[in-house]
């Protein structure tokens, strides 16, 4: 194939994967966002093919590797528990760095084959390219395999804080730097994989620092730094689409991080140096003793059921509950008896973005029932139950009202406002942020404490007598 | 002057016959014909290296995703991440080079596993995105 | 055929140095510089025509202008329709390169009355939309 | 100075014109943005200066075009009305439209100082781009030039309408196809000259059948396409700066247009084929007679400082009558006197987008007193007035509740929710649309009949006694 044209079909695949993500600003139409996504990627394999003409032998071993990956990924992708979606992208991401280092060591040892050189003549400007390319996706490898294991529980969440660890990777940055440099001047392939394991390393030493809650912030870091990484080795390739979809993919990742860190009110850099959240904190025991009206399942019905309007408020527990399907269950028992009901997401409910929305769409809950806390939270005053399964970090008015609170200025959803508020979770423990939450003490409070799941599905029943 | 450039000419079509014909003989090893474009780009003197057109459309790319993913509502950031993880695989493009048309046979053993894990999530990646957009439904009425 | 090689990157060498002078003897119409771009470019084949790149940023920079404008508010709706007119001057490079180089009168004649012309614009568009920028307030208290 | 690191600054200085644009998504990022303009421009100047390196004579020549025209540009900048910005605009494009055609000629001229071949040799590529951006840049230097004259009251904007336009306009743009053939072939100046000329005349003809109320669309659409003119210029020269702002101000142009007529309510297609909107089309006449309420400079000043809310509603006639400055004035009494006061505007009111909100502006009306139609329209249910000056048909209900009117579905202010609403206007005649305005005669309206500065300046008299 002509390479005019070849670099013309690129530009359409980059262009596609533009339109993928564009499809997304609304659900209509990230459905046709998405075939959008597969044409372009169709496109750039056919045309690199079209371009290659490789052999038949060669032919059948890029069939066998397309069929067995694809395998793989086909028979995942079905399998998967939605609740697994963070570990899922994590394990992803780590795949996507892998394939990058190794696609920079096959261009270091084929540099003709990529018309990036000649062997022990490679233009220094694909080598630093390369480098770069291959540095970062090393880190993205290791990195997104420790994120991977922290979410998955194979790990513990606990922040692992190695002493003079900052000292360490200043020094594995200097010697990456340094590196670098040496493999322009030696083109020397032992180098090359000192580099890859000095990034390794790094990816390791970076990751492990950081709580297993503040994961997914690290999760999206780490996709913003593949899309780094896939750019880099396009500008070795002089590839159109690999360019343009790195750069997209890396400010996609920048800003879902930088959504998360506002939406949690932390700065990005406190997140990344780590320490911050461990697995379960105890709720703080400051010796006060205070009193928890505590309710039962057919308490619970017997107020929603006369309500008129009901707000749920989703929040980590019910996705560790799995209580979606149940929460449907009980939402359309309350809405056959005329009662309006909304749900309110908080953008950090849950442990990645837009998890609370996804669960709910699994369990068919439509999505205009489904608001976000800008357009819903003036609502709450005139609710008369706000249902809270799972949640408490997103609700703890600590955060409005109590400015020496560690999450003071973060927004919350003011279900303190509605008439009465019932809280489902197993303990009075904190959540995410290890912090008390004031609301279990408030008179209009009712906790329901108990399984997110058990105790929905006991209100379920208990509304049926 | 016409005569000069004439003659420059005639000569640079001889050295063009000739670096065509090594490039044949070199069919396995396909370098040459980049020695040559290099040659002529020094040559040619004025010609912007494809770098700079490169960075550009890196620089306006950046700008494209900025404001496409802000565009992204929240309710679908979690298809986001599946999405942009599935079409980082582009990458995969760099695989089947090297599976298909590396010289040495150990970067066509690295293409290949890059090509296998790559494919883990070209599918993976899509299908899974798939699977989640087709759970956001409308109230039916 | 490392010797093939060798002779005709030799031959291409000495086309290369007669070209260099025979561009040298053209400093008035740099057209030369050109025609050996050309039939390098033939040679080295796999070479991308830089019509690509510049089609590919264009393309870009379509997406980007649609999603800049869309974000301008309203109210700045007439400072928008000012700049972006006074940025569309930017073909004074155009003009530039016409008064400033041309090899015909002519053509730095035309040069001149365009630059002229696109002045008035850059000036003219640029303090316009200053002056109308500089009206809009926040209430003071 | 090396040609990869002017193309590096011609990409920096295209990059600064996008940050231009996103400056003008609030009003304190404006002026910055502005400033990046100016930036960019000056880095393009220079850049094409270094790379030229023009003799002492040229460069002579170079700066006294630059003064010429900077100077006529600078004076004009200052010395011009706000009113007359729609005008001044259009205008100015026809500059752009021009300057492309002499850029055009100058490189069929001088190919090699262009780089685009020799002469008798130019690449067919490089001349089918330049023969769009030539043939697309006359068409915007008389399309604006008519813009202009109709703007300016120059000329009748009633639509001029010739038999048989449709046919001549296809025929001329097969005429400019058949040229441009030609052109590739023979390199011909004379053809390059008739598809100058050919442009010309279309330029003429597809602007001169449209309404001069409908020039506000024809300018946007003028300033999209004198976008897509240096952007094909761009391609010619291999300009990063051009063909990245021709992307930017053709995209913003069509934008534009877009937002005016979904504002209208009418296609895109009906505005570009004309006829539409003749000069003042008198009342609709029909023989019903209706009562109207009048009222004095006295009345409404007692009624406004006995308000505890009004709501301006300016209109093209504030513009025509340069009323903003009375406004304002009588918007201060007001306000000293604890009435609270807000501007609502309509998306197109006045002449051209944001025309409204640039004259208020200038009489020092702080833009977060002004309000966007979606923001405000629920207000005026609660306000004692509407003070509606110089506005008609972006108040007129039968675009809300009359299907057979041409302006159903277009969306308005909903003045009539107000307790009174005050008109200021001339007489009881139509506005751009030329229909009647049924609430001239409803029970809460008070027409003020007269011109609106007058009026305006009356009120506030009145206010002092
Ligand atoms: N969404 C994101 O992108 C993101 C990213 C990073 C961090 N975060 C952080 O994550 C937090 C999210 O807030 P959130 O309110 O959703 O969660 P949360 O504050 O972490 O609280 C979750 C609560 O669910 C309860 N729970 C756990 N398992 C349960 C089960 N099986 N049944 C019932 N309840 C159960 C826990 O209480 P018991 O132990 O008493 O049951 C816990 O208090 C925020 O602090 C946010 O900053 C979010
Ligand atoms: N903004 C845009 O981008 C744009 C673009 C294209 C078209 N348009 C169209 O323009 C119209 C704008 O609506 P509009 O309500 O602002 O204006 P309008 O409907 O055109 O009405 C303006 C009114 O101002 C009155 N007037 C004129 N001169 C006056 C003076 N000196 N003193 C007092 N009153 C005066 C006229 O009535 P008298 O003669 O009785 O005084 C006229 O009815 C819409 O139909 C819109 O579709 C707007």
């Amino acid at each position: 194939m002509n390479a005019n044209f070849a670099s013309f079909l690129y530009l359409v695949s980059g262009v596609l994967f533009i339109m993928a993500l564009r499809g997304l600003s609304h659900p209509t139409t990230s459905r046709q966002g998405n075939l959008y996504g597969m044409i372009g990627m169709g496109i750039a394999i056919a045309t690199t093919l079209a371009l290659a003409t490789p052999s038949a032998g060669r032919f059948g071993l890029i069939v066998l590797g397309l069929a067995i990956g694809g395998g793989v990924g086909a028979i995942t992708a079905r399998r998967i528990a939605m609740t697994s979606m963070p570990q899922l992208v994590a394990a992803f991401h780590s795949l996507v760095g892998l394939a990058a280092v190794m696609v920079a060591a096959a261009a270091i040892y084929a540099p003709e084959s990529f018309g990036i050189g000649t062997a022990g003549d490679i233009h220094a400007q694909a080598l630093i390219e390369m480098s770069l390319g291959v540095a970062i996706g090393a880190i993205t490898f290791t990195g997104s395999v420790i994120a991977f294991l922290k979410l998955d529980g194979r790990m513990s969440g606990k922040p692992i804080m190695i002493g003079g660890r900052h000292f360490i990777n200043a020094a594995l940055g200097i010697a990456l730097i340094v590196l670098i440099v040496l493999l322009v001047g030696t083109e020397s392939k032992l180098v090359f994989w000192l580099i890859v394991a000095a990034s390794l390393v790094l990816g390791i030493l970076l990751i492990i620092p950081i709580g297993g809650a503040d994961m997914p912030v690290v999760v999206s870091m780490l996709n913003s730094y593949s899309g780094w990484a896939a750019a880099a080795l396009g500008f070795t390739l002089g590839n159109l689409a690999l360019i343009i979809t790195g750069a997209l993919v890396g400010s996609s990742g920048a800003i879902l991080s930088y959504i998360m860190c506002k939406g949690m009110n932390r700065s990005f850099i406190s997140v990344i140096l780590g320490g911050f959240g461990g697995e379960t904190a105890a709720a703080a025991d400051d010796g006060i003793e205070r009193t928890v009206k505590q309710g039962s399942a057919d308490d619970a019905a017997y107020l929603m059921m006369n309500a008129q309007k009901v707000i749920i408020v989703p929040g980590y527990g019910m996705a560790v509950a799995q209580a979606q399907h149940a929460l449907r269950e009980m939402a359309d028992k309350l809405k056959a008896n005329g009662v309006d009901v909304k749900y309110a997401i908080h953008p950090v409910a849950g442990r990645m973005p837009g998890h609370m929305n996804v669960l709910l769409a699994e369990a068919n809950v439509p999505y205009d029932e489904v608001f976000e806390l800008e357009d819903i939270n003036s609502e709450f005053a005139q609710a008369d139950v706000a249902y809270v399964i799972g949640a408490n970090d997103v609700t703890n008015p600590s955060a409005r009202d109590d400015k020496s609170s560690p999450i003071y200025g973060m927004p919350i959803l003011d279900v303190d406002k509605a008439r009465t508020c019932l809280f489902v979770k197993r303990s009075l423990g904190s959540g995410y942020a290890g912090i008390d939450n004031t609301l279990f003490y408030k008179d209009g409070t009712m906790m329901l404490l108990g399984d997110a799941k058990k105790m929905t599905e006991e209100i379920v029943k208990a509304m049926d007598h | 002057m016409d005569q000069t450039l004439q003659k420059a000419l005639d000569q640079l079509d001889q050295a063009s016959a000739a670096v065509r014909l090594a490039v044949q003989n070199m069919a396995t090893a396909p370098g040459g014909a980049e020695a040559a474009g290099n040659a002529a780009h020094a040559m040619s003197g004025g010609a912007i290296d494809p770098f700079v057109f490169r960075f550009a459309i890196f620089v306006l790319a950046i700008f494209v995703g900025y404001y496409v993913v802000w565009s992204v509502t929240p309710a679908l950031h979690t298809p986001l991440m599946a999405v942009t993880n599935a079409i980082s695989s582009v990458i995969v493009v760099g695989a089947l080079l090297a599976v298909g048309i590396a010289a040495s046979g150990v970067a066509a053993g690295f293409g290949f596993v890059a090509l296998m894990l790559v494919s883990v999530n070209i599918f993976g990646g899509f299908l899974v995105t798939q699977r989640m957009l087709a759970m956001y439904k409308k109230k039916d009425k």
